[in-house]
């Protein structure tokens, strides 16, 4: 039998860390250790850039603290070399994981996208502000993926607020049609900034919707790191298969404030984070992994160390970049300028 | 009276109008226990309740769309957009459903709604939030675009708009939203719309802008001052209905005039102004009206958007150079 | 046990005529002759408007040909007095049974919506043409009315293409989680203009969605009137009790063309149409009613005859109203003109 | 060479396009078996099948996302939306999608899309089909707005769009997609974006349209001949890039302009146009620049839309008044 909890919800560790009864992790030891480096060097970055927000040196970002389990463990399901990311903005580990220097991504934070450009080798679409609007693009980009018989599969990451919008029923509606190869990852943290779970939505669940577009939709314990990679894995090996689309829904909290501007203390429950607390989908990794005598104070010193480390290199490098110029504002508007624009660009620079 | 920020300005003006009328409501993201993500709402949930001050799921299309339906239920809704560059999700429900009802059911379906975003840059907030996009409204003919620029004309605007029986766009200037107070009257009072506010005299030039560009053109109007050039400045208040007469009046005295706007030029609202001025002041003019405004580029990245604003320096460039000609 | 078929589909009336196993009709036989004198004047209309627009007399519309049973069985289940009407366009026996005179709305098809004002007194909106934009305001309308404590429940028709669009996710959304009494009625009549239904979702039933907004979903036959009236009824009464919308899926045929420029033969296997015939709403409910020996050729002549004078003095009625002026073209536009707006006006009337 | 309708144009510059390159693809509503709703793609889906010619749910939002996402994947979507007015419903996926992703991935996704709508009213279409709203999308800084006027420059600006890297919007003029023929030759050929087209020389006055409004002025331009008033007649063919010089051009020899467009008056793309032109041939203007345009209210009922569409009775009285001041 399947190990779920009573209300449907696919689960492979209990908050304990202990394993659940019927659940056959299919995540060896070095990769459950490999996913707990991911999600504490995500947990590291945000109370660092956190500190650094403050001090004003960096702009506004949206921490992934207690999320870590559902990208690390997503993410971990897919191929990088030939599969697409399709961010929201919530999902930095998965960055990182898909090849995104770190450097990068704090030349993006601090205001210099333009130094911070994604690699040319690295399957990543830029973060998307207007919510759920990246989801037609990736129905669009797996669709074409398959149109052209070229290998990959596509996660497309967004909250459930985000699955509000007319476009995600319309993406997803897409790529039931298109049979496209694309595993649409919800990450249900409760929040749309001050907005409740059950003022978003009626449904008992989002992964209800699937039915809806004629495929398969699971829920998951998002603060799970097994769980998570699970069900993943059997959606992109469906999407491999060319058998289509899937809908994940994964059960988290959103740990922290939605981004640096925010103040929850304004309308959450504190009971509530406390509770969220004591599902810490970090915790709940280390304690499988002691349980199993792999994880130790030493390790743990060790892990954290090359984290902070990496995070040090990575401020280090994006601080190396040149700062962006005015005259950058008219690069990459159109390949060429139209006459009128070239004209407003020597105004600008004061050359007319 | 007291002294308020436009925050607390608007956040007086929903007070009085549902405290005077029950029909009136609040909908919108995250309007409630947070009280908007600028506070505008603070405290009205606690007062008025989940019914009256609702937050919607993160739908912009349902929230101007169900206004509609509100509004024909017999209630007065004011839904709030987060940011005006998110009213593109409903565009479809804007121009083609909000500004049509009446029209399309001859009279028998009037739209008393209003749609309030804050608008504008400088403030580094991400892509999409800053755009100022007020033109494209101005083209669906029949909503009114309104845009304050200070506690004052926030406060009698905002009421005139939830009393108007038409559907009202109440653009707010983010960036002055807590920039500086002004006196404004405890009680409820409406400042009309179509009546541009001359918020200085001078001889030499005239400087048009709305919003936020009020007081980009305020500090031209300074530093020209001191140059010995003396500018009027107008603020427009509101784009639909239009103050043409004024306009007209001011150009009329000074025989030139720049006009600033945070939107990219081409297409922008300064060009509607341009035209109408040259048509209806073509030989008043002494030197061609100029425009300042953003650029033909997309939002730049927020440390750049300085470089792409209109600046005060360049409304001063544009005005010297008529007036020494 | 329920009457349905073994896709789940109910069905009270076999296309036969003949009582499904099961099935305890709950609409008297008066009801079901007052819905097909309604079905034999929507057809007839039908036939006689197609005539009069091949002679230009008549503008662009959609005939409701084939989907009678859908349109004039869930009209039934209203309370015109109370109830709101939330049209697409293809519901026109609907609008006559909530009060809108037929010569109001043959003045909307050949171009004078002026005179075609709705009355006060008739709940219905004007047809909608920019497809689902109608659904939010359906569901704002029902929620407004519940928020004011105003009894009324409120239908909204619209097509299964329709559903496709984001305002359609949207305004179900809204609708499940404000409780809105509504009843979202969707059309399922296999195509839109010449899009097949298999082209627009690849779910197995549009009501399948109505899940994932927490709200009950049902498929009905949609050419069996009594199936149609029961399942809307039910929805209804769910609405007016207070406990919110419901989705109900009418599967029928659109037996025409989409609308008067339309050519099917261009996209439309014949065979279909032969099939669809067989299964004709109007002539189940003929046989019904012979069946229990309340249809005869002499009523039928009555029928048709009644409807063909209504339709004659309809099209006289209309014949008497004023053409439309242009000055009109700026009445409605605000209570009050813009100068601007003023100005515009007495150019066009020469009057500068 | 074959004498070819708009339609057939459009279609000869599709196949043109697919049989080169097979990258090249089209989706839209009904554009299969039906051939789209005008036919421009008929017999397209036969020949190039389901894949290369796909009828997409009904969605305009999704249509411009997913083909956002199939320039990434490498293809070349043409994309057709079955009315310009049914672009709102896509509109947050136009100029902040598809307009920015070069621009906000700093180049790593230029995006090689054509969006292609019908637009203009005299046919008698339901509300929205005819709505002229191309200046909304000249405020979309980063998306190329064109608009033939006849078949020779339809199949050349298509051609043109499907090859530009960047996104276009190719707008085309429905009332006269199938009124008259003109040569257009059987080889693919481009009509490059920005440059104006003289379609009658004069010396009195300029009249400038774009789209279906090029048939007006030509009108009124023949009318205005039989006076003794000889016009420029100028087709812009493209709002973005802006043909600024031959305007000017045209302007410095006639010093009297008229602007026709199908819009409505405020904020629409004429009051661009006359803004430019006042700012860069102030001084050859005899005379302020005219608007005729269709008047400020939502598009009226169809069997009005003669009374409210610009005419070339009015172009005439209007260039006349210039003429004769
Ligand atoms: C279309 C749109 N509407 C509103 C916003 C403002 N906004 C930014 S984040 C956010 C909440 C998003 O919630 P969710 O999708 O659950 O993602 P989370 O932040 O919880 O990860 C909102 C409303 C936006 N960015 N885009
Ligand atoms: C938003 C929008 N997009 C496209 C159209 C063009 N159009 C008119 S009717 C129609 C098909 C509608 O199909 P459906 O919703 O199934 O209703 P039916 O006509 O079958 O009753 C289309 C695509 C439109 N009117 N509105
Ligand atoms: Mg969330
Ligand atoms: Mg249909």
């Amino acid at each position: 039998m399947e190990p779920v909890t009573d209300n449907g919800v696919y689960q492979v560790l209990e908050p304990s860390g202990k394993l659940r009864k019927g659940a056959k992790p299919s995540l060896d030891d070095e990769f459950v250790l490999e996913g707990l480096r991911w999600m504490l060097l995500s947990r590291a970055f945000d109370s660092k850039a956190t500190a650094l927000q403050r001090q004003g040196r960096f702009g506004v970002f949206s921490p992934v603290i207690g999320q870590e389990a559902a990208v690390v463990g997503s993410a971990m399901a897919f191929e990088p070399k030939t599969d697409w990311l399709v961010p929201q903005y919530r999902e930095l580990p998965a960055y990182l994981m898909w090849g995104l220097p770190l450097s990068k991504h704090i030349l993006n934070l601090s205001g210099n996208p333009i130094a911070g450009r994604i690699p040319d080798d690295v399957k990543l679409l830029p973060t998307q502000v207007a919510l759920a609007a990246q989801l037609p693009h990736a129905v669009g980009l797996a669709w074409g993926l398959k149109i052209q018989g070229k290998e990959g599969v596509v996660i497309a990451y967004f909250g459930e607020g985000s699955s509000s919008e007319g476009d995600f029923h319309e993406a997803c509606n897409l790529a039931g049609v298109t049979g496209a190869p694309i595993v649409f990852f919800l990450q249900n943290n409760q929040w749309a900034i001050s907005t409740p779970r059950a003022y978003q939505t009626a449904a008992r669940y989002f992964a209800d919707r699937a039915a809806g577009y004629g495929f398969p939709g699971r829920v998951v314990d998002g603060n799970d790191l097994l769980a998570v990679y699970e069900v993943t894995k059997e959606a992109v090996e469906r999407a491999r298969k060319g058998d289509g689309p899937s809908l994940i829904e994964a059960i988290t909290y959103r740990m922290s404030f939605h981004n640096t501007t925010d103040n929850p203390s304004r309308y959450q429950d504190p009971k509530d984070l406390e509770e969220a607390r004591l599902r810490d989908p970090i915790e709940r990794v280390e304690a499988y992994l002691r349980e199993r005598g792999l994880w130790s104070p030493e390790r743990e010193k060790e892990f954290k160390a090359a984290a902070a480390q990496e995070i040090e290199d990575a401020l280090a490098e994006a601080q190396k970049a040149p700062p962006p110029q005015p005259s950058q504002i008219f690069d990459h508007v159109f390949a060429e300028l139209t006459p009128r624009q070239a004209a407003q660009r020597r105004e600008m620079l004061g050359r007319d | 009276m007291a002294e308020l920020t436009i925050i607390e300005a608007i956040r007086a003006a929903l007070l009085n109008e549902m405290e005077a009328d029950e029909r009136v409501m609040v909908l919108g993201l995250d309007v409630g226990r947070l009280g908007g993500v600028f506070r505008t709402t603070d405290g009205m949930i606690e007062r008025f309740g989940r019914a009256r001050v609702f937050d919607t799921p993160l739908a912009e299309a349902s929230i101007v769309g169900s206004s509609i339906g509100l509004a024909i239920s017999g209630l007065i809704p004011v839904a709030e957009i987060q940011f005006l560059g998110f009213t593109h999700q409903a565009f479809h429900q804007m121009g083609q459903q909000l500004g049509r009802f009446r029209y399309r059911s001859r009279g028998r379906y009037p739209l008393q709604v209003t749609i309030r975003a804050p608008m504008g840059g400088g403030t580094k907030t991400p892509e999409f939030h800053p755009d100022a996009i007020e033109a494209q409204f101005v083209q669906s003919p029949a909503i009114k675009v309104v845009m304050p620029s200070n506690p004052y004309d926030a406060k009698g605007m905002l009421i005139e708009a939830i009393r108007d029986p038409d559907p009202v766009l109440f653009i707010e200037p983010e960036r002055l939203y807590r920039k500086g107070r002004a006196e404004v009257p405890d009680e409820a009072y409406t400042v009309p719309f179509g009546k541009a506010r001359l918020v200085r005299e001078g001889e030499h030039v005239t400087l048009i802008g709305w919003s936020a560009a009020v007081e980009v053109c305020e500090q031209a109007a300074a530093k020209l001052a001191e140059e010995g050039i003396s500018a009027d400045v107008l603020d427009l208040r509101s784009l639909v209905p239009l103050d043409v007469e004024a306009m007209v009046a001011s150009i009329t005295r000074t025989g030139r005039c720049v006009v600033v706007h945070e939107a990219p030029l081409s297409a922008g609202f300064g060009a509607e102004v341009v035209a109408t001025l040259q048509e209806e002041a073509f030989y008043s003019l002494d030197a061609p009206i100029a425009r300042v405004t953003s650029y033909d580029t997309p939002y730049p990245p927020a440390s750049l958007e300085t470089a792409w604003l209109p600046t005060a320096a360049r409304v001063v460039k544009a005005a010297r150079k008529m007036v020494n000609a």
